[in-house]
């Protein structure tokens, strides 16, 4: 696959590894946060952290859209889909993340209209399918995802399609982001940025990283390669005494983002005033909302949404793992009672989700695997 | 819905219990690497424990060959039918038959309700593989066990069906050595659906076909006929008829043996399904070329079968059972025959409803009990309920 | 975050030039290419595919470009392996 | 609509043939009972002739085990499969096996759509279960099928299955010998669900189980993985997404016994289905309590496969085949197995893909192309299509 | 079972045959014609024909609900069920009736949502359980089944239910009887009268035919005995030159009928000017429509109906075995391509037609029969 | 025509006297009495059934009638064919 497999190569990972190794500073510490839930799930999925010195930690950042979804909107969604006349479509991520009362697949398993849908456009073709029920279509994720269920209502607005909504919960990065760097208990020496967000935001956002909190941010693509050379960017700004933001994603990411895509965003949707993330709490303008314009394809207003706050189980330490504090392992209940098939966290439900990922990929002693990689005649290392 | 949030502390009480070895001084006092170390050593102790269904209700994922199907056939399936033949989980069980010839059936059962009176699918899956394979002069040693459950089927329905059925194999002396389930999409099936397979092994050299049928023999029945399809129809609950009736469903293989041991010449046996005698009695005729005379007054049915079948319109001799037979064997053994049924439990009611003759070969007549005769023919259509 | 697939652009579908198909791999799908009207993908360019969506043009000349310093810091890396093996042999 | 009323004149033009001998002078010519008598002849011969199922569409009669039922498995069922011991049509088939152990096994089969590029679901019963056989190391002999269908589903596409069966049968060398027919309600099951159960024997003293993998065994599979489940994905439609890429579905008896005649000491095979390669990976780890490693680069993935799944953001490890199988054999013999299996059409494109190694039992782990290493764990619920 | 078995006794079936054939005066032979559908299934399956000496001949009289449905109204009926709003409920016996094309069977098969009910009560609770269905009713049969119908109606108004109605088919019998009586190729000598219709309309209705056709009249049950001495009765009235109205039903039938019955048919339901009978062709004032005051309960005017004429296959000859003219084995296309399995009329459907009945119960040399019983040992006779 | 079943009444439904549950050789059933509202069945009174609706009363006195006839006649048969026995034997 072009855009894919060069940038898998082993024998560049080895050399980008020699050059990282080379700038660390002996004795010093590094901890890069990767902002995205993406970069988590490229990490462990390609054993990327083989290849890293033991001075270099990366932190799993919050930017996986269904990690940070709180208890209480998933109950939301749950209410809104157990109505008669609403067929609820949702991606496949969603399906397992657990509301209070069980995930939409269990919901499904007991009779909930909810169908999975690889498109929000998917949900226009169901809706056409279905005139007399009321489709809402549950839409999750950052800025990313956030232009195609823009498109999907201009989409629908256009047509004149009367039995459409969408439950919104799109959240945007980078108050999260401004919320860990404001957090006391959190150390990093840099940021590895959202490829996808970026190539819809730009790298101009970020600068305020840089700039206000002194902090290099590389955005970077998402197969190993990419970030592996991100990490070797950060080392040499470190190095360098830089703090600047560099786009490691050129060939993807224009610096300025992609403006029909804002568009689409802004005509539609608007910041909410605050919004709940898992873990990290009421962030502030961390989320959009429907515009007024589009009320009639707000699945909040056309139907009662009951908006309680639901509290994370207490055991649940999705919080200071999304922040970076904790390594997902070290999370009390990790991988006895919440695993990803009976996850207490969303952490472990998505693939992007960090301790999902690193329960499904690298759950396993690095010295050891080292060590059999080098004797095992399959490896290859 | 599932779980509720029952699950989380029913999760977290577990993990109390995942002999998690204290780090004396927390989790400072280590380096990193051991501490990952002991918790995926904990992981690796929990991961081995005992699986458990947690989920109320049948999803998709216990049908997708992963942790979910896993934990589904070990903590239901395995558990209920443990056996050293089912017990390595292989693609196919292996054993030895001793005997010249081997049997071979199947039977998937839809019965709906999924619980009735006197039973549910699950006895009825392995009691009617146990009896196709009985009447064919079998010993019923193994069956297989192939579902096909319908996404939202309840667990704990899911669980005493597969208790029933182990019950009812450990009734009939027979192993379930091998399964398979799958799931289908919530609306593709309705609750369960049961596929038996049942091997069993023939000893001596009985042979016994319906086309051995011969002018003179006499036609026998285990015992009242109709119970389990009238049964069914009730507790379909549309009907609302009320009757203190239950289905027969119950294995042959412990009445063919009495009758077989008693009267080695038999001819032939069917047990008596959908269709009911009348299909038998038209399988006889059609098979072996020959008539077959039945006699009204002398076919047991039940006065709730009569009863029901007279509401409804339909004739008892169409009505399934699940727990009777018809056999034929030589005139001359009849009496010695109803003798070694009536002396089994389940061959209690065994009585002589007819006989073999050579005249309008292919034709099922019946004496009604007016004195008249009928023609007894093989069922167009569904038993339904008329109004004329 | 979230997933992104690179897909060449096989042709724009006649009706509706807001659709073109795409190839992955040998794999075809039919993807929205609004969110690029600016600057619309012809056949023979490559898109990042999310959600059924086109959400950037792949620009080759920077991948190039990317794709030629890994080369040369791998270049540069097996020329010092080299030179250190030669070293330990000798 | 089924029939249209096409059926009268279909019925007509088959009463024309009803080889009634006219009657010279007209029916005033006989006595009243000569004439009745003359039509009952007339038909008993229509009634012995060859059945044929007249419905355009699957009914509830055609379950309800009376003659529409005995019609669809004549004219159906017994005529595509025919074979001396299905035809009598009794409650069991019965044969003879050579060799001292037997295998038994089942599969329900519930593949949506139910033709699909590269076959359908009746080549799919047949050969899921013959794999399973030999996987086993059993010859397969014989299968039996169990058909749920829905009411309304059309009598031709049940035809076409049913003669896929056949073709795969014959194919793969076994006969199926005995059946069974359900038909449920519509609304209640997806068109056809088909259960085979299948008997084979073993030949010698072969012992195969994942349980006797050893470190240093090689895991060898057959062909490129993940055809099968993907080009169902696609057929259904709903991802829009189009490739050239149809079903693996094979019987792999054949293939085996080529392996097993090249290498006897073969230590378990499993045919990768539901759940892929991964899940295999995972049993042996488990079953043995070994460790695997594998490698990602040396797994043979075709592009279409590995582009619908970089698409839909899964993984090929655990996409079904239906006709390939994972191998282990002593790491000395793997190179002789990748031979045999390669001279054998469906192993054109065996690769050894991993080793059993004795540390991290029960986990498999994954060198990747990238030269990192990550473990495979068991799926946790379906394959689903995600965003991120 | 109380009333039934003590009227299948064999003893005083004998007893009767011999009265029976005492009252046969030589050289004559007599031909009655049981109306009733229900009577023609008693006699076949209980074989009371082997009762009855060679002289006596019953014919089949035109007393079967849906045997006497045309072809027309079957694909009318089928056409409103097509509606995607019509859940249509029937009758089991109605289900295997052919229309051109097709039975309901066959459209249940092809997805179209018909639904068999024991009472017409179900399709009420029916009709409560889809509030957003319309459901019609399929309504057959003679006076016996018409007070069931107008009870429902009469229900469903009271309850205010506004999406239950009704496609009445529902006739009326004396019309019938008259049309037969005045056929010119049929000579009867006396009529076994419909008990379960006269638990209805009553004796009096039938007093023309005794009157003005000379025909004697006997309301008969339909236990075997109940047929056989109404046989009986008829040979006496006939021995003593007597044409009258008798009543051996007198414990199921008043000599009245049902007033409330009546009032209730009378409060729904009015005569149709006139209506097709299957084989018979029209017949005016033979059969019920709707009333105006329940034209909201009135399938025909609620949807448009098509109602176009089918003509019969050629080949049937309902017409001829419904007058009697034919025994139902002597219709050219009986057994051949006429069967249960594949109905080319009517008559072969229900367990009332006389075809049907012929086939199912009677299909066998009588002669050979008798020699059978006679030498089985497992017959009783 | 059309099936009606004899039944015997065994209670009437207590909130809707329209209602009477019948016995049926064991098997009971909920049927509507409401076309016999001129004379209300009483417990342990028989009906005959059609279509959930009970028709009419079924009256045992004419019941009884109806057997006695036949008895006798059964009788006078009996009485002949014994005599013809006798005849023959002697
Ligand atoms: S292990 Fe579970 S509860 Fe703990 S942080 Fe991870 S997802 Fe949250
Ligand atoms: S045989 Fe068929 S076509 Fe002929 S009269 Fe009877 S029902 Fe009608
Ligand atoms: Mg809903
Ligand atoms: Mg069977
Ligand atoms: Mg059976
Ligand atoms: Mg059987
Ligand atoms: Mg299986
Ligand atoms: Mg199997
Ligand atoms: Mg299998
Ligand atoms: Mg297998
Ligand atoms: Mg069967
Ligand atoms: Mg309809």
């Amino acid at each position: 696959m072009r855009f894919v497999d060069e940038f898998r190569d082993a024998d560049k990972a080895h050399a980008l590894a020699a050059k990282i190794a080379a700038l660390c500073e002996p004795g010093r510490e590094y901890k890069f946060m990767e902002v995205c839930g993406g970069h988590t799930h490229t990490i462990y999925k390609h054993g990327l952290e083989d290849y890293l010195p033991e001075a270099v930690t990366l932190v799993h950042g919050p930017g996986c859209p269904v990690c940070v979804i709180p208890m209480g909107r998933v109950d939301d969604a749950m209410h809104l889909a157990s109505r008669p006349e609403v067929i609820m479509t949702s991606f496949g991520d969603m399906m397992r993340v657990p509301g209070s009362s069980g995930s939409f697949f269990d919901a499904k398993a007991a009779g909930t209209d909810i169908r999975m849908v690889y498109s929000p456009l998917d949900s226009l073709k169901i809706a056409r399918q279905n005139p007399d029920r009321q489709v809402v279509f549950m839409a999750i994720g950052f800025e990313t995802t956030a232009p195609s269920t823009a498109m999907t209502m201009l989409r629908a607005a256009a047509e004149g399609l009367s039995n459409f909504s969408v439950f919104c919960n799109h959240v945007t990065i980078i108050p999260a982001i401004k919320a860990i760097l404001d957090s006391p208990d959190l150390r990093l020496d840099g940021f590895i940025g959202p490829g996808h967000v970026s190539t819809v935001i730009g790298c101009r956002p970020y600068e305020f990283i840089a700039r206000d909190y002194g902090k290099p941010v590389v955005v970077a693509g998402f197969e190993p390669l990419d970030i592996l050379q991100s990490i070797y960017m950060l080392m040499l700004q470190l190095s360098q005494r830089r703090s600047e933001v560099e786009n490691q994603y050129s060939r993807v990411v224009p610096w300025d983002g992609n403006l029909v895509a804002l568009r689409a965003i802004g005509q539609t949707m608007e910041l909410r005033p605050y919004f709940e993330w898992r873990g990290l709490g009421f962030i502030s303008h961390s989320a959009l909302r429907v515009r007024d314009e589009y009320a009639a394809m707000d699945a909040e207003r056309l139907f009662s949404v009951p908006g309680v706050r639901v509290a994370d189980p207490k055991a649940c330490q999705c919080g200071e793992v999304l922040k970076g504090v904790l390594k997902p392992w070290e999370c009390k209940v990790f991988g006895t009672a919440c695993t990803p098939e009976t996850p207490i966290g969303t952490c472990m439900v998505s693939p992007e989700g960090a301790c999902a990922a690193y329960y499904n990929y690298g759950r396993m002693n690095r010295t050891r695997v080292a060590e059999a990689s080098a004797a095992g005649s399959a490896g290859r290392a | 819905m599932t779980a509720g949030s029952g699950w989380i502390s029913d999760a977290l009480r577990e993990h109390e219990h995942a002999d998690r070895p204290e780090v004396p001084g927390g989790r400072t006092e280590l380096p990193v690497t051991d501490r990952e170390q002991q918790v995926l050593d904990r992981i690796d102790r929990a991961r081995r424990r005992r699986p458990r269904v947690r989920e109320e209700r049948i999803t998709m994922s216990h049908g997708a060959g992963g942790k979910a199907t896993q934990t589904l056939i070990e903590a239901v399936f395995l558990d209920a039918f443990r056996n050293p033949l089912l017990e390595p989980l292989e693609d196919a069980a292996l054993f030895s038959v001793a005997g010249p010839r081997v049997a071979l059936t199947t039977d998937s059962y839809v019965v709906s309700p999924l619980f009735f009176p006197g039973g549910n699918i699950g006895d009825l899956a392995v009691n009617g593989t146990v009896n196709d394979l009985s009447v064919s002069g079998a010993t019923p040693l193994y069956l297989t066990a192939g579902f096909i459950l319908e996404e939202g089927f309840p667990v704990a329905d899911l669980t005493r069906v597969v208790s029933s059925m182990q019950e009812a194999a450990v009734a009939a002396g027979v192993s379930i050595v091998t399964g398979d389930t799958k799931v289908v999409q919530r609306g593709k099936a309705d609750g369960c659906y049961i596929n038996t397979a049942g091997v069993g092994v023939l000893l001596g050299d009985i042979s016994l076909s319906v086309a051995c049928a011969q002018p003179g023999d006499a036609i026998i029945v285990s015992g009242p006929i109709g119970d389990h399809g009238i049964t069914i129809m009730l507790a379909r609950g549309e009907l609302d008829i009320e009757a203190d009736i239950i289905s027969d469903t119950a294995p042959l293989n412990g009445l063919v043996a009495s009758l077989l041991a008693a009267v080695p010449g038999v001819r032939a046996m069917r047990d008596a399904t959908r269709g009911g005698v009348a299909t038998i009695l038209n399988e006889i005729a059609k098979a072996a070329d020959v008539g077959v005379l039945a006699s009204e007054d002398d076919i047991p049915v039940r006065d709730e079968v009569r009863g029901a079948s007279e509401l409804l319109g339909i004739d008892p001799m169409y009505v399934a059972c699940e727990g009777r037979l018809v056999a034929v064997v030589p005139g001359e053994s009849a009496e010695a025959a109803v003798r070694a049924m009536r002396g089994h439990p389940l061959g209690a009611g065994a009585a002589v409803i007819g006989e073999v003759v050579a005249d309008q070969p292919g034709i099922v007549r019946l004496k009604t009990a007016f004195g008249g005769t009928r023609i007894v023919d093989l069922l167009v259509g569904d038993p339904l309920p008329r109004i004329c | 975050m979230c997933l992104g697939i690179p897909g060449e652009v096989v042709e724009i579908h006649a009706e509706t030039p807001d659709l073109a198909k795409v190839n992955v791999s040998g794999v075809r799908r039919l993807i929205n290419i609004g969110l690029l009207s600016d600057d619309p993908p012809k056949p023979g360019e490559w898109v990042l595919i999310h959600v059924g969506f086109a959400l950037s043009k792949i620009d080759e000349h920077e991948a190039a470009a990317a794709m030629e310093f890994l080369e040369s810091i791998g270049q540069a890396y097996e020329d010092e392996i080299a030179a250190m093996r030669e070293s330990l042999i000798e």
